[in-house]
């Protein structure tokens, strides 16, 4: 009995892990379309490929850890429970966005989900999120932050200071470097000298793993792992999420640094397609289930665009709002 | 802490101040390269470190963009950091973190994100310190919108600044001239406040108007007795925040004198002069009687030298000449 | 590369520029962020890693303090280094080395050490890339002495101002607004060079000097012809060159039309629309029929949606409302 | 013969390693004393105690190679031949001085000695040193550049970026890290979270080797080998020279941050009198020559000062003559 129960828990989760990464690229595909219809504008940089990363980590983090992400964020959001509707209506600028419009696909903000953007400075929100630590420290509370950053990011001195500043000071971060080997257009190799980035980590005494990012499950174990003994008090920790974008790096991109059949090598490595035959193989995942989630998320993202279409855009009259604040600080 | 009015250093009203709010409220913190064990390199915070312990006193690694970055994440975050950069010329460093998350992160959020930090550091030049140590850059600073400055040029401004920067939900740079540290003044009763949105009327006048903030106000004021003994009388108006600029006292002076001066330690071109010369253009153009004059800092990176440095500042005879030129040109 | 003079875009020009300069001299190498495989992320590199290889087409690490610093060190030991900064927003990154060492170290070495580098980036918003992607700073670069900035706004001066930046022996910083990339125009006959010590006319009026560079000129320019319609003849001055400042020919123009108006996609308060103004004040205050006005960015970080970006921006009609005000107000 | 023939080239090479670490000793106490006299205003940043490690390394380099340095580097310049009179010259400020008395004590700069300054701005020189060897790359110049920093430069981020720089592109820079254990008030261990600096290093692939930097021998010997392993194209190598200064970090610094009892340890350890006994014990400093030495330096010192007092000021007129340069650069 019991360990049939842990089996359906484990299934149920599994399936749950599942409809999160579809959702995630789902809602991209949709927004890749809005792109090619300007409904969305601006830069957008899609995670597809990349799901397994965001959805497994956020499994680890409670409503009271707080999240730090990057310029592709859509699937941190999402996977933080940020609603599809706010989400679709900040791709398109709308009022209703989550960030008010002001943001988009760049800057998704959320202060329920303690999502504090967005960042499209490479590096920039690596300082930001030892600060967050810092204060959860001195607050008492015992909170994690996970600061989400690309391979890329590495190079930049603000990495170097965080990590040093984190290490010091034992502060509660969680650092996951999205590893996904490049950096626009430029290979790791040709960016480090030294690309095994968990050497980087340890030479900050930052304790660092290595983790498939193909591989949701892997990945919130690892994170499972990482935030316990963050909160712990042993100071942070860094995970090398190993991963691959199957897409341009944003709209732009002509994809010349890399070879086709790279990328069709990882993209059978695909990790929602991995998981699905995983949960199919133990039953967990029959046609009809998947065919309904599939039906389901569609209604989701259609009730999101419908949402954004509906939506207003923010008056003109309100262009200087919040450049300062209006009232105290809480 | 006394409560009653008191005669003390710039350095040591700082000290006050820090100290106040140290008390005052347990979010704040003093964070910066050797505020603790070393005792500031201005010696600001010293016997800090024993009073208030390293978690609050918090000496920090020669880091300046992620130990600024770090104060505006533990400000979202629910702290009040108080961040101390030794002297502007590291803030470059920093820059990043500045402009693109302290200034921006409340605005690009729709309001979720206010970030109530304050930001001190030493600004200046005359100590013979040369090219990399002289900088002013307080002016430049206020082009950025989404932050407010403040240069505090007395010893009261300097006691009472800091609360009121600490409540403003917004980051407040204040940047302190360092050859004011040893200044001497008198600091008000515990408890007293100044308005940072408002400027200051430091001397009243009829024939011109000085503005001047920082560094450069007592050598205006110096300027300002001088020319009094001439029979011209100037006003002195201390600017004290640089970002919003107070331009409704600065046109009133200008309505009542219809001549201007701009003391500014910053260079001349694209530096804050040039900003309250427009304003004044723009906003009392009909009742000037002659152009806004600037005295600045010459172009030039700061010389060592004490002849060459003194060559490049702005000075008191310098001062003179611009506003009796001024005055000169009635219409 | 052709001798004749050809119409293509701007993005084309800067390639054939950088292709000029790599050919003619063999201390000139370009590096930066995704030059080389990537092709540059405005396109304007595309091709040459495969003419030029990697060590003349470097890709360089996200690290702009780094390589920015490095183009300062190889220019002082005698190679002509062309560093492009993928955009304005990142070098904010890199401005502790272009301040304190690129414009610093021959002044402060007595003379000792040149440093003939050029650093390109793109500038500007306009494409609804929000906050931390919009910036114009080449205005407020402009208060730094021993840079040198420039703003080129047709093919002409994006094919003929790379060259002549090289040989001078000064860092000079090139700004190129990213919504001209797909401008086209005509470049002219190689071997044809342009003057980077002075601004343009670009049209000839008499009753107000409408001032732009950059991304502004050519709004500027529509909102002249508009003017012309109603009678308005309005003189188009373009800066080209935002440090030094042409001031002679502002001043000159405004002589003749005794009346101005600066448009400058930076932001208002503190941008170098404000220095120009102040020069005109002091320069030729008497000859001034109104307030010299100025149409600039609103002063906030830069929204994402298009009605926002939109209305943030300096626009057409505001160009021209302006010109009216200032041309209304005769004397 | 051969023997007795080495052992005097030793001796006397061991006599000039001697010779000039006295030089700065005595030429920085002589400041200490201007200073006091108010002849030198400004920062001023003494050596003192670590005169090993500037005399040893400048023993590796040719006239050819180049030199970055910091705001301490009194020692650099003298060891590295930037004659007295303009070295006390720039440090009263006159115009004969090495930077024309511009810079002062933090901005000794000499083209002709390739010392490519004093940088006051803490990890400031480490780009410029990297784009120096580039160029040297570029221009297939067999040439090394040197760059010294402190300790405390290790945590900003422009190390890190210039470390992954020259070790990805494998450029010839010699990085010499002065640990003096502080960087003013901060010691090494409330700055840094991995103490050990080798390792850091190595986390960019960069061989570094940890030097007794109160042995001038012994920091001649690994610059020697650093050299000649950087000519060979191998990139660049990190030596981590262990020191102290034994002086205030400046001359406003009341040393609230160390115990004297470790000053007064490491006094013990003083390079000068470390390198005397050595020489004394091979007979190769009879009291005589010592004597004389001192007094030739004494001299030497003499000089300096006169020139630097009967120089002139730089005319207040030339103020803005090379902000920018006259004419085209070389
Ligand atoms: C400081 C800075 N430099 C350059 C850029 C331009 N840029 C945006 S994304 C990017 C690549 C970042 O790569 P990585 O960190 O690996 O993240 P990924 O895009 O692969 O997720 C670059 C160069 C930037 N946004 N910020
Ligand atoms: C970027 C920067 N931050 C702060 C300072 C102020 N400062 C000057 S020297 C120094 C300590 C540097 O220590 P270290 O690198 O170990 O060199 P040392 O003085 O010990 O030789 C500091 C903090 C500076 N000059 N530059
Ligand atoms: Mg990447
Ligand atoms: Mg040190």
């Amino acid at each position: 009995m019991a360990a049939k129960r842990t089996v359906d828990a484990a299934a149920t989760h599994g399936l749950a892990l599942y409809r999160e990464m579809l959702r995630v690229r789902r809602f991209e595909e949709k927004c890749a379309e809005l792109y090619s219809a300007a409904k969305i504008r601006g830069f957008l940089h899609l995670y597809i490929g990349e799901e397994a990363v965001a959805v497994g980590v956020m499994q680890a983090l409670r409503p009271e850890d707080a999240i730090v992400a990057t310029y592709r964020e859509h699937g941190h959001a999402l996977a933080r429970g940020v609603a599809m509707g706010p989400l679709m209506a900040e791709m398109y600028g709308k009022v209703t966005g989550c960030s008010r419009g002001r943001g988009g696909s760049m800057h998704v903000f959320d202060a329920a989900a303690r999502l504090v953007g967005g960042n499209a400075i490479v590096g920039g929100g690596l300082p930001l999120a030892v600060g967050m630590a810092l204060a959860d420290k001195l607050r008492g509370l015992d909170r994690v932050t996970a600061c989400f950053f690309g391979e890329g990011a590495v190079a930049e001195g603000e990495f170097h200071e965080s990590m040093n500043l984190a290490a010091l000071w034992d502060l509660p971060v969680l650092f996951c470097c999205e590893n996904n080997l490049y950096a626009m257009g430029t290979a790791l190799g040709r960016s480090e000298s030294e690309i095994d980035l968990c050497l980087k980590a340890s030479s900050y005494e930052v304790p660092a793993w290595p983790v498939d990012g193909m591989d949701v499950v892997a990945v919130e174990d690892a994170a499972r792992r990482a935030v316990t003994t963050v909160l712990g008090g042993g100071g942070p920790i860094f995970l090398e999420l190993r991963t691959y974008r199957f897409r341009p790096h944003s709209m732009y991109d002509p994809e010349l640094y890399r070879e086709k059949a790279e990328v069709e090598e990882w993209k059978l490595r695909d990790p929602i397609p991995a998981l699905a035959a995983r949960l199919r193989e133990g039953g967990a995942l029959p046609d009809a289930v998947a065919e309904a989630m599939e039906t389901e998320i569609a209604k989701e993202i259609e009730d999101a665009v419908a949402f954004a279409e509906a939506s207003d855009w923010e008056s003109v009259d309100e262009l200087e709002r919040f450049v300062y604040a209006e009232e105290a600080a809480p | 802490m006394s409560g009653d009015p008191a005669p003390m250093t710039y350095r040591e009203a700082m000290r006050q101040a820090i100290r106040e709010a140290l008390l005052r409220d347990e979010r704040v913190f003093l964070m910066g390269e050797d505020v603790g064990r070393y005792g500031g390199c201005y010696a600001v915070s010293k016997g800090l470190l024993d009073e208030f312990g390293p978690a609050r006193i918090r000496d920090t690694p020669l880091s300046e963009s992620a130990f600024v970055g770090a104060g505006i994440g533990a400000a979202v975050n629910g702290m009040r950091p108080i961040v101390e950069i030794m002297t502007v010329n590291f803030s470059l460093l920093a820059l990043d973190q500045i402009l693109n998350n302290a200034a921006t992160l409340l605005h690009m959020s729709g309001g979720q994100f206010p970030v109530p930090l304050v930001i001190r550091m030493a600004t200046g030049a005359g100590r013979q310190v040369a090219a990399q140590h002289s900088h002013s850059l307080e002016g430049w600073y206020a082009h950025i919108p989404g932050i407010k400055i403040l240069a505090p040029a007395t010893v009261e401004d300097a006691r009472c600044m800091l609360w009121p920067a600490l409540e403003d939900p917004n980051p407040v740079l204040i940047f302190e001239h360092a050859l004011l540290y040893n200044s001497e003044g008198e600091a008000p009763a515990e408890g007293h406040t100044v308005d940072i949105s408002r400027a200051r009327l430091r001397r009243e006048g009829r024939d011109v108007s000085l503005f001047a903030y920082g560094g450069t106000l007592a050598k205006t004021l110096q300027a300002a007795e001088a020319l009094a003994t001439d029979g011209i009388e100037a006003e002195v108006v201390d600017l004290r925040v640089l970002r919003p600029l107070d331009t409704a006292a600065i046109l009133a002076s200008v309505a009542k004198t219809r001549r201007a001066v701009v003391v500014d330690e910053g260079w001349r071109s694209g530096g804050i002069s040039a900003e309250i010369s427009a304003r004044i253009t723009e906003g009392c153009f009909y009742e000037l009687d002659a152009p806004v004059a600037r005295v600045c800092t010459r172009e030039v990176p700061i010389p060592y030298p004490k002849h060459l440095e003194d060559a490049a500042l702005p000075q008191v005879p310098a001062i003179i000449a611009a506003a009796r030129e001024v005055v000169g040109n009635r219409g």
